[in-house]
């Protein structure tokens, strides 16, 4: 089959160069720090906060996320409703928006606007503490939930909810005891999706929350803080950890989650 | 999260320059020994913690990188009280070792030169442009010619050092401070006095705060102590 | 008892308009008709899971049109939609997930041995065949005690043997149990042994309503002949001769058993001209000319034989052919056993 | 049917909670800007710039990516080999990175190991050049690409080309006859993904372009840069001229292939 | 002439391994098997779709095992898998498109024409229905003008009155060409109307080759019986009496025209236990007794006959049923007309 074989040679290839290419910045990170710098950032205090902390904000902001988004892309797959083309526009306005406006924008509803100050001030401290890191991921993470979990809504045959209504359930528990489990694969990547762009964004969260160390500093702010510094050397150990941490979290949940699988089939 | 410890210990958010993040972090340290507060910084750009500041109507204590940040807040009526506590010094950054032989500003102008600056958006931005003008009133007519070298423009002091520091570039005019916490990768050439212009690092009690008393205590231990400990990186202390 | 009256449903450029219809309990009621008549859409108005546009539908005296559909004790069940994620055991629990555990176990084991499912309650419905879903599908609406089971198609995409099997388990479940049936399918031969009545739909429309018998005997059109399998339409009038009613046919006479004055259509189904030399019932022998034979099936040959310048077609035994082989040309006697009125 | 309502009633509450909250943050822009600003903002030479800067780089990086993501997605789609569980994750990499920690791995990497030098030296400069904002941008693009078509590689059934094969074609012919026009859709939706996220990016493209007025300023460079002035009008105007444009594009691409798709029905 | 030798291939828990088989040039040859037998793979493999693990295919002599899809002059069509992006008539192009412009118009005009799709050339797939989209891959592949055309059950989906049409159709097609045509179905009249010769796969082995009629009278094993409609299965021994070969059955002695000595299984079409009281062909007159009777069809009933402590089933026409009305318990006489020798 040779003379066949120039489409698989050339996929292969393009796919070949774009790892290839990451794997070079990735290189370029890991060559530029010594085993010392590593270890030192790996286990000083303010580090372990800031991993601590990521993991914390990432994973709250993906749930809070993940309980609004679901029912949100629900409505947007099942119901028609005038403007639903703007809606679902709008939806992924803060997958446009570069995250430094976001948290700028952000910043000034909290802090500037009637309704941001009446929350500030009487329901939760949104600035300048995690809340607001939580905030910031929340709303640049939702959107990757909606949109997942939406076309997963949409694969999902209506019919299946009918018929479990025929069986004698109600609108709400065909939604809780078929829609949910079919879509769960879906809603969960879009979730890993989420919790990936939580934990790596920057832009929003540290206008929204501040860089203070060992209060709001997460591990891009930790980044961030480094380069400010100057300490070149430092924050590329920090770039690695966060590199780490974060494979690392995904590659279990992944695997977690095929171990799952599998035993479905048992 | 949130193990401040002490529940109703009391804080202080403070807006400090990125660039001034080894001697503040040890002032807190200092400071909260003697008088048992904390203080938070949120460290930034100065112009980003300036719209920080007014979008978020919150904050005790401002400290940018350069008094013109001050000053607009005060057209606000948002300070309270400003005075500077050191030098901000620029100088020339050269690669280790001076590959290109600088020895001051008019080398700048050398054919071939690859330059960093800071963008006019950024307070040194501003300020060489300024320098620039002056070594023209002085003879030296270099404007040109630098523009010519610039290849870049940084929207952060440290980015238009890291440039520098990554060999990208051949020099850069950064901050004396910025320069000196990286002696083994970039050495200092200091621009000639007759031409250089010196900013002042102000520190300012913002009209927000809601604890004149424990800002106005940080105020002045930033003034008293903290000078000394600002020259031990690097920084020039005013009298 | 069900009653639809006057349902009306528009979806794109189709239209379904029911007059009038009514289904007794614990009938056994087949919506025949080809893909796209509309059988899925009567289904699921029935069922509740699309609306009608106007219409009523009626439920022992109840109108039901609006009712939300978990509220009609009305079930469709469809072996294409077990759920995925559920075992077999909790896939049938489904609609009884609300009774006691001794309950919901005694009642899974009932209805589990009743359709032969009891081996495969511990697995998850990808790895069940097509017919094993079938069964599961019509355990989880039985289960249920409903007054009505709707089924879309049940025996379609399943093999011939297993046809056959599932649809006598059918008709076995249906006795057993006193709940209506109504089954939707294009297979008329399946209407023929499950049904008490059946409807026969086109285009959105009831074309017919009756028994098999009825069916078969006095088809409403052409079309409704067609479908059950008439090949020979013919026009001829109807008179009465001597006190029997006689149809004249194209120069010919045959005689039938009711009057139907004027100019009536016949319909004659391939098995009812039998080629042979001599009628069993004394019926009228006519001669005609073989114009082609093929196979129709492993046992029976499909010949066209042309006679006073029509073509009608006969469907002849193999095993006769091999007794008496016939070729184009040949020229053969025949008579026509049964004829049907349609109209 | 009051009774079974409680889950529209709840999805439509969710997607409405989320949507205002989009809403205010855009209001929050809004509101802190006069007319002039926006007006003068617009029509300065420099936004002009930074207009048509934005929009040629994100396209060209697009394009790009698309030409090199499309066959990778095509190869991780269909061929298997060893670790491709690993080179799945690899290609995720840029997602899951803060853009701050990937402009500052380019830059290291352009600028300070041999492959890179090379590069630069030789054959494209790309640092502190539009080049390097394309770079940037392809970089954290192309991997929404891949993704996005890979999955839709994956629904069409390989039978279409394997007709395709058999009668006749053979297999790079099969896969740009049928795969491709059969994927466009999912292709294009990838792509508008990746111009997105090109247009907003923000921190690996200031790292390896820098923030030089008239050259390499994109629009969230300008935010940025008028962040930093403390220009806090200014600032929310560019951001809202930066939303605009990138809406106004979306919409119209949308809106063409929506009437392509229509005609494909006539 | 396709040739297939010792061809074998696992996929996960399923083996298909075919000896030996020939497919004659211009044959229609079709593999009959339930769902899940080989069908599919074997198709697959002759178009090169998958890689046999061991074996040989061989086309006209020369070793076609790994040639490239695209050489091997042998075409799967499929009206599933028309190319959804393409009218009709760029569909049907596809095949041809390296040819001139005035060229492939011809070639598509005529194929359009044989196969009836002249109409629809300007629409694209999704609005065809399944009966138009197998005659449009069928175009496909004809036009083409291949060595062999493998056809992935083309009939299943369709309603019966499509079904019947495009049957026909296929067969005069197949025969207007002289391109050999590989069919895979599970329905057995299919097979039946249109093969030369079938194959009938069962779990990937071939169980019998031969013709319809060798199929009928001889089916391999007691699966093949069944599948093709044997519903009753004997133990005899057959034995020479008087010059004649008789079988030995339950006590009863049937007479055979082959001989075939020794225990041997024996089947019986329902069809051929024929429910009367005089023997057309004086076979012997058997009595038995109705065990139940419940429609089969339209047209038929099948009655279970205790007879001699075994249970024998019987087609019986629902016409003559109503001539002589049979009920449960009721004796009745029975004659076979004709057997099967099983092995
Ligand atoms: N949601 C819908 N929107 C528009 N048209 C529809 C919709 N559902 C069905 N139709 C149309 O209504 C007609 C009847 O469809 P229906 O599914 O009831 O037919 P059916 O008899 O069940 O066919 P099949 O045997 O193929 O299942 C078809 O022409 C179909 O195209
Ligand atoms: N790619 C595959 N991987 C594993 N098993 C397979 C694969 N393809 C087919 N099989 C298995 O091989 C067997 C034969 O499949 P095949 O599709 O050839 O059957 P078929 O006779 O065509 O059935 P049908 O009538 O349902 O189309 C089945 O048991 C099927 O599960
Ligand atoms: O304090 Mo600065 O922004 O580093 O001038
Ligand atoms: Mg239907
Ligand atoms: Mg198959």
């Amino acid at each position: 089959m040779k003379n066949n074989d120039f489409l698989k040679f050339f996929s292969l290839f393009a796919l070949s160069v774009f790892i290839l290419f990451i794997l070079m910045i990735v290189m370029s990170i890991v060559t530029n720090i010594s085993f010392e710098t590593f270890y030192d950032s790996l286990f000083s205090k303010e580090i372990q906060f800031a991993i601590k902390l990521s993991l914390e904000t990432a994973s709250i902001a993906t749930i809070l996320g993940t309980l609004l988004g679901v029912p949100a892309a629900y409505a947007l797959a099942r119901y028609n409703f005038k403007g639903k083309d703007i809606v679902d526009s709008i939806v992924e306005l803060p997958v446009i928006l570069p995250p430094l406006i976001t948290g700028f924008a952000l910043l000034v509803f909290f802090g500037n606007t009637v309704f941001g100050k009446f929350i500030t001030e009487n329901i939760i401290e949104i600035l300048f503490t995690y809340k607001g890191t939580i905030v910031a991921q929340f709303f640049v993470a939702t959107p990757f939930i909606i949109r997942t979990s939406k076309s997963v809504f949409e694969c999902i045959d209506e019919k299946y909810e009918l018929i479990a209504q025929s069986l004698g359930s109600k609108k709400y528990e065909s939604f809780l005891d078929v829609v949910i489990p079919m879509a769960k694969n879906g809603i969960i990547a879009g979730a890993i999706l989420a919790w990936a762009r939580s934990i790596g964004e920057f832009g929003a969260t540290m206008m929204l929350a501040g860089a203070t160390k060992m209060k709001t500093e997460t591990l891009p702010i930790a980044v961030f803080l480094n380069i400010s510094l100057g300490d070149l050397e430092k924050a590329l150990a920090v770039s690695l950890i966060f590199l780490l941490v974060a494979t690392l979290v995904l590659v279990i949940i992944r695997s977690v989650l095929k171990i799952g699988e599998n035993n479905d089939r048992l | 999260v949130d193990n401040t410890g002490a529940e109703q210990q009391e804080v202080l958010h403070a807006y400090v320059g990125a660039g001034m993040q080894m001697p503040m972090d040890e002032i807190a340290v200092e400071f909260e020994k003697k008088y048992g507060i904390k203080v938070e910084y949120d460290y930034s750009g100065s112009g980003a913690l300036l719209s920080k500041i007014v979008a978020s109507n919150q904050g005790d204590i401002f400290m940018p990188g350069d008094c013109s940040y001050v000053y607009q807040l005060e057209d606000k009526e948002m300070i309270k009280e400003c005075s500077n506590v050191t030098k901000h010094i620029p100088v020339i950054a050269v690669q280790k070792g001076n590959p290109k032989n600088i020895t001051g500003l008019s080398d700048l102008g050398q054919n071939g030169l690859e330059l960093a600056l800071g963008d006019d958006s950024i307070s040194l931005g501003k300020l060489f442009k300024k320098i620039l003008a002056k070594a023209e009133t002085k003879g030296l007519n270099i404007t040109k010619a630098v523009d010519t070298n610039t290849v870049v423009t940084g929207a952060t002091v440290k980015q238009v050092l890291l440039y520098v520091t990554e060999k990208n570039v051949d020099a850069a005019v950064v901050w004396k401070a910025d320069a000196y916490e990286n002696p083994d990768r970039v050495d200092i050439v200091p621009i000639e006095s007759e031409y250089n212009i010196v900013k002042t690092v102000p520190i300012s009690i913002l009209s927000t705060t809601e604890n004149y008393e424990n800002s106005k205590l940080f105020y002045d231990f930033v003034n008293n102590e903290g000078k000394e400990i600002f020259e031990k990186h690097g920084f020039v202390a005013l009298e | 008892m069900l009653v639809i009256e006057n349902l009306r449903k528009n979806l794109s450029n189709f239209e379904l308009y029911i007059e009038k219809l009514e289904v007794k309990n614990s009938d056994y009621f087949v919506f025949l008709g080809l893909s796209g008549s509309g059988k899925t859409t009567i289904l699921e108005m029935i069922a509740g899971f699309i609306k009608p546009d106007s219409g009523k539908i009626m439920l022992n005296g109840v109108d039901i049109t609006n009712k939300p559909i978990n509220e009609r004790k009305i079930v469709l069940c469809n072996g294409k939609y077990l759920f995925p994620h559920l075992t077999i055991q909790k896939n049938i629990e489904y609609g009884i997930k609300h009774l006691k555990k001794p309950e919901k176990k005694e009642k899974v084991d009932n209805i589990s041995k009743l359709l032969n499912i009891t081996h495969l309650l511990n697995r998850k419905p990808e790895r069940l065949s097509s017919g094993e879903q079938q069964r599961v599908a019509l355990a989880m609406a039985l289960v249920m005690e409903p007054e009505i089971i709707l089924l879309d198609e049940p025996l379609s995409s399943l093999d011939r043997l297993l046809h056959e099997k599932l649809m006598y388990d059918l008709k076995e479940v249906h006795k057993s149990s006193n709940v209506t049936f109504i089954h939707v399918t294009h297979d008329f031969s399946e209407a023929a042994v499950l049904s008490n009545k059946m409807a026969i739909l086109r285009n959105g429309k009831i074309e017919h309503i009756g028994t098999l018998q009825n069916v078969l005997k006095h088809p409403q059109n052409e079309f409704v002949a067609k479908f059950v399998g008439i090949k020979n339409i013919l026009y001829g009038n109807c008179i009465e001769k001597d006190g029997n009613y006689i149809i004249q046919l194209l120069g010919f006479e045959i005689p039938v058993k009711e009057a139907n004055y004027g100019e009536i259509t016949l319909g004659i189904f391939p098995k009812d001209i039998i080629v042979s030399k001599k009628s069993e019932k004394d019926s009228k022998i006519y001669a005609g000319k073989i114009k082609s034979i093929v196979p129709s099936g492993p046992f029976d040959s499909k010949a066209v034989i042309e006679f006073n310048n029509i073509e009608l077609i006969s469907e002849i035994s193999n095993s006769d052919l091999l007794k008496n082989p016939l070729k184009k040309g040949d020229s053969v006697e025949f008579y026509i056993d049964s004829i049907s009125m349609i109209g």
